[in-house]
């Protein structure tokens, strides 16, 4: 692959897979129809490079498969479980959150469990309610695991192989939007070499103190009027709003937050105080989503330097419905045109008095 | 012998039902193909012989739960053509409202509580439809569809142990179609297989032919009025689907060899009954060219049906 | 029961599942060692009262018995699936949310499923982390489903009833922290006669259009200088520092949503426009955790109306340690109390210098 | 026959350790009665042929995983009595720092891996474990336990089905005592249990009397031997908790007949072995004070330890 050929995300996962499996014997995957690839390709051709023992189809049984991943990982096996839909998600949570994240917790430090989820998230392929859902916050809140959302090819690759280095469980959020979508890709030298741009310093990033070098939150696109807090499909769509919005004289930085834990709240602080106005998005309903954690985000590191409230955009509190009708549920470009409109419009006196009338204008579902 | 059930059906009756899925799952294919009909089709076909077995075999009050590949099953147990391929177009016409489509398809007026995604997930389900009409003194039957990729799902057998336990009217069809997506069942599954699993749990199992409609139909009603009696049973049934798990997948070439799916074209569900039974060939044609009439009215009646409106999104959530 | 005598928590809850089930017979319970009343009471004696064909002990199977309950409530038994502890009802999980939550949206509004979950929520009892956590945004969170999460032995009386009434889905929080709680209960001397208290009318609630009527938050003390926006056990503790805030002089309003989903928004802008200062409390914790829904509704409803940033306080970012060292973890009267004082101070000239410094000061952990 | 392990132990060991077990379990029981010890004491009282026979039948180089009444596995694996008690109380010098407790003690200095407290959810981390094991090529065997309330969560069977078709060195133990909290197994478990279950799955299976310690040592280490070679098994414990489920409930007069625990408790591993393996009465005795006087310096120890400071407490989260 030359460094700068463009390439789909999902081939991007599977070289930070392959990259990796290479450089660390022990990379074990496990999850249902590996060895064909099959959904995505995220995984084809693995088994004939790394054998089958390392490229592990399983039976349907998301719960043991989770748990099988955990004690392999706990002893030495770094493993990649992958989930293909969201909604599958849910079998394999138990083991998710009451044991990979919590082991090293309740051993006092004896155990340490370098798993990494692969899981697939959002609307994609029309599949209806129960494959198509967003889970960010959900993870977000689950101390003991760190959250991925990586938007471009690169940051698919870089991110991946950096969880896969890690020393504690990490789920990585694939929006499924996202597989077929081509960027540039650099892939690493060596060993540690990839290009995970700024990391943090042990610091404390939200609330947990982290040990461990963190990639930061990246801003996308510069811009002076307005600030899209977002990440994976979000960033994309934010990037396309953002151009329209720029040919109408309007612009609007994109802060993709590429992790949601931790999270990078001093870079979520730094845009809002530089554009004043800012719109959080997400996947995952407004009632309970992510959406609201970023938008306290923004008024606590920025408060008095707002010159709007905080705008949210996120997914109608429906299940998904079948089709493409899908698309109705979730932010789009479009939808986050609008709302920086009026992000920027504020306080326009006709918006105003609305506002006086009905609170939580700003706060927007799509369409 | 349930004599309600097996008095008024003909092997004419059975092929019939067999042929509307058979045109019916070709159709949907195609439509697919076109792009007419999004997100994703698991056909049937190959597999009618199970389907209208097992609902002719159940009686007409009897409840049904389906899973991904649903369509026959819907078919069989009575669904309208016309509103499943709505549903199956996204169209508020549909059975459920265009809202959920090929995976989630319900329709109570015929007992058809719905097909889910979630592998396995169903099985549960009909556990407690079983303890619900026990309580309501129905006798009316359960029947659960799933595939030899769901036994291993943990929750298949926390549900028959439940029933079993609680002596409920639940039966549990296993269609063994001898893969799951891309996996041969033997690579992943260890041991005896579901019917010997199931036993040891105390529930009444038969395993059979599933290309033959008729052993299906005989073995289903043993064990639904076994189940109606207070045993659970669990049917496990032999077949192949004939093409590919979805779209994505070619029906052979690569995880199964041509000769193994030539060898299961000969052992048509459609064939097997017309000459099993000796039925005239004429009668055949004609019973197939009703099913093409239907089909293609029900592939019209879905294009012409309009897509459910984003008020209509928003309904039936909560409350 | 007297009318006016004070009973525990667990007693009215008993007494809600008792009277209901004389009133409805469909109703059917289900959970591990129900008929015993293990482990809590909540259901001691109802086996004697109504057979063990309505309280049936099942099998430790919590995804089957998730799954039973959801079959059985879509076919006419209103059924009530107990799980003991949060940790368990990840088990569940895919049942409840892939299922009992969807099922209506999928079938086109074919079936419905009146299934009540009633779940042990918080820490209690010292079990450690994987019994002891808080699932309010979760749950909050799943279209589909409504939560209730009830602080008094009134509340979780009346709540109950109307959850047991309702035509769908409904999780019943019970914070473990308030089973031994007194308080005085009035049961219904005929159904549907409890005092739910004001009701909102069909109206949209949050991001839901809800037909039914549905409780609102109350508030369960007024106050001028700041608001404690909180349900559950929380309400118990806003209530004891709103005494103790009274005697040096400050008045704290305990706004207790009584339910988190749908979210009664509306009372939550009235209150927050009314002190102008406001405080958010969960137990989930900050990243991900319903706070940052709170907050957001608190900005939306009231911007331009505050004195003050919105404070929050939930859980710190780690597993529930073992021992009465969980307090550490969870919010308590006196980190309340410490957070209203920064919230009354506000802008004190020090501390608004500390701000500039380090934003986010006032979203605090416990401590 | 792993000679390893059966030559070097004599049946004075397995007493020793039953003692100490014994020792320990009564003392955690009145330290938590004392409220000395918060949360829960789930005690093994009356199990401890199980624990002994289980961990003196693998190889000091096999790993354990338990669940919620795991301080006698703990203590037969080798587990420091004074670091274990030290947890149950909460204290910083606990095998887990005072963060897990009872319920989450974790040593992996003698391989005991920890134990769980949601139902089952040990099993699949074991079928990992083993995996991990091969691929090192360690021929390092994981025995895991569970109770008989665990047979009915599908996990346990997913578990199972893993590890067979992929032939792991795993050990499953089911510690059967009868019941789950109040719940006779009977009552909730269909059909022939865990074993006739198991075997379905294609592992080996053993079904032994557990308050027979060398019986359960023996068939460990066939199994244990059969799993190192490819072939996990499941060994079934028939035993008895002499004490109720936690505080909550009394050791009989509920759910259990005074007459059933008494005849129980006619079959104590402790006298079983002596008698069986004629032990002499003083060196049985011996035994049991040298056990008391351990257990009394770990109730010291576990008193005079320090608890974990708060910012021990936001330690190991992540990162
Ligand atoms: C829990 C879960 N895991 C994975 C999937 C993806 N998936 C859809 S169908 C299928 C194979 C099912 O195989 P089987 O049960 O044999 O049914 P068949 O497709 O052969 O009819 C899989 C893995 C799913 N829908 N649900
Ligand atoms: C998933 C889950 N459900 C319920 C519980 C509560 N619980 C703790 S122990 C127990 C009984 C376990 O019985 P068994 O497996 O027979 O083990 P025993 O207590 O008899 O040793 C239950 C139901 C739990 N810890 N986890
Ligand atoms: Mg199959
Ligand atoms: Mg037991």
């Amino acid at each position: 692959m030359s460094p700068d050929s463009e390439v789909p995300y999902i081939e991007a996962i599977k070289a930070a897979l392959q990259d990796a499996m290479r450089a660390d014997e022990t990379i074990v995957l496990l999850g249902q129809d590996i060895s064909a690839g099959f959904p995505f390709g995220a995984t084809r051709g693995l088994a004939q490079l790394f054998g089958e023992e390392r490229v592990r189809d399983t039976p349907i049984s998301e719960a043991a498969t989770m748990g099988c991943g955990i004690g392999a990982a706990m002893t030495g096996t770094r493993t990649v479980v992958e989930v293909d839909f969201a909604g599958f998600l849910l079998l394999g949570l138990d083991q998710l959150v009451n044991n990979a994240a919590k082991l090293r917790y309740m051993s006092g430090g004896q155990l340490r469990v370098p798993l990494v989820v692969r899981v697939g998230q959002g609307p994609f392929g029309s599949f209806a309610a129960q494959h198509s859902q967003s889970q960010h916050a959900w993870l977000a809140a689950v101390p003991g695991l760190a959250l991925c959302a990586p938007s471009t090819a690169q940051d698919a690759y870089d991110l991946l192989r950096w969880a896969l280095r890690a020393g504690d469980p990490v789920v990585f959020a694939e929006d499924m939007r996202l597989y077929r979508r081509r960027g540039p890709l650099r892939r690493a030298a060596r060993e540690g070499a990839e290009h995970v741009g700024e990391s943090a310093p042990p610091a404390r990033l939200s609330a947990l103190d982290v040990q461990e070098d963190v990639p930061r939150a990246r801003v996308a696109r510069t811009g002076r009027d307005a600030t899209a807090v977002c990440y994976g499909f979000g960033t994309t769509i934010a990037t396309q709003a953002a151009a329209e919005l720029s040919a109408q004289g309007i612009e609007l930085e994109v802060l993709d937050l590429r992790l949601l834990s931790p999270l990078d709240e001093a870079a979520i602080g730094e845009s809002a105080r530089h554009t004043g106005r800012v719109l959080c998005l997400g996947d995952d309903p407004l009632l309970g989503g992510i959406t609201g954690t970023l938008a306290a985000a923004v008024e606590e590191r920025a408060h008095g330097e707002l010159s709007a409230p905080v705008a949210r955009l996120g997914a109608r509190h429906v299940p998904t419905p079948f089709g493409s009708r899908e698309a109705f549920v979730y932010p789009s470009a479009e939808s986050i045109v609008r709302a920086v409109h009026r992000l920027v419009a504020w306080p326009a006196p006709a918006q105003a008095q609305e506002l006086e009338i009905e609170h939580g204008e700003l706060r927007m579902a799509p369409g | 012998m349930s004599t309600e059930t097996s008095s008024r059906v003909s092997p004419l009756d059975l092929y019939a039902r067999m042929a509307l899925i058979r045109r019916f799952e070709q159709a949907a294919y195609r439509a697919y193909e076109r792009n007419e009909i999004e997100g994703t089709v698991h056909s049937s076909i190959g597999q009618e012989g199970v389907a209208v077995g097992v609902a002719f075999g159940l009686r007409e009050s009897d409840r049904m739960l389906s899973h991904h590949r649903g369509h026959g099953h819907a078919l069989a147990k009575g669904v309208d053509p016309r509103r499943l391929m709505a549903e199956l177009f996204g169209r508020a016409t549909g059975v459920s409202s265009g809202k959920g489509g090929s995976m989630h398809a319900t329709d109570l007026s015929c007992g058809f509580l719905g097909s889910l995604a979630v592998v396995g997930s169903s099985v549960p389900l009909a556990v407690g439809v079983g303890l619900a009409a026990r309580r309501a003194g129905e006798g009316a039957v359960c029947a659960v569809y799933f595939g030899d990729g769901a036994v291993n799902q943990g929750i298949v057998y926390e549900s028959i142990n439940l029933a079993s336990i609680w002596s409920l009217p639940v039966l549990f069809v296993c269609e063994n179609n001898s893969y799951a997506i891309t996996t041969p069942a033997e690579r992943v599954t260890a041991g005896e297989g579901i019917a010997a699993r199931a036993a040891t749990f105390g529930v009444g199992t038969l395993s059979v032919d599933g290309q033959d409609a008729q052993a299906v139909r005989e073995a289903t009603e043993r064990l639904a009025d076994d189940a109606r009696a207070g045993r659970p049973g669990l049917l496990e049934c032999h077949t192949y689907r004939f093409l590919g798990h979805s779209r994505s997948d070619p029906a052979h070439g690569t995880y199964r060899a041509r000769e193994e799916v030539e060898r299961w074209h000969e052992r048509d569900p459609l064939t097997l009954l017309r000459l099993g039974a000796g039925l005239a060939a004429e009668s055949c044609e004609e019973l197939e060219h009703e099913a093409q009439t239907r089909i293609e009215d029900a592939l019209q009646f879905a294009r012409d049906s309009p897509r459910p409106s984003l008020e209509d999104l928003e309904k039936d959530v909560w409350g």
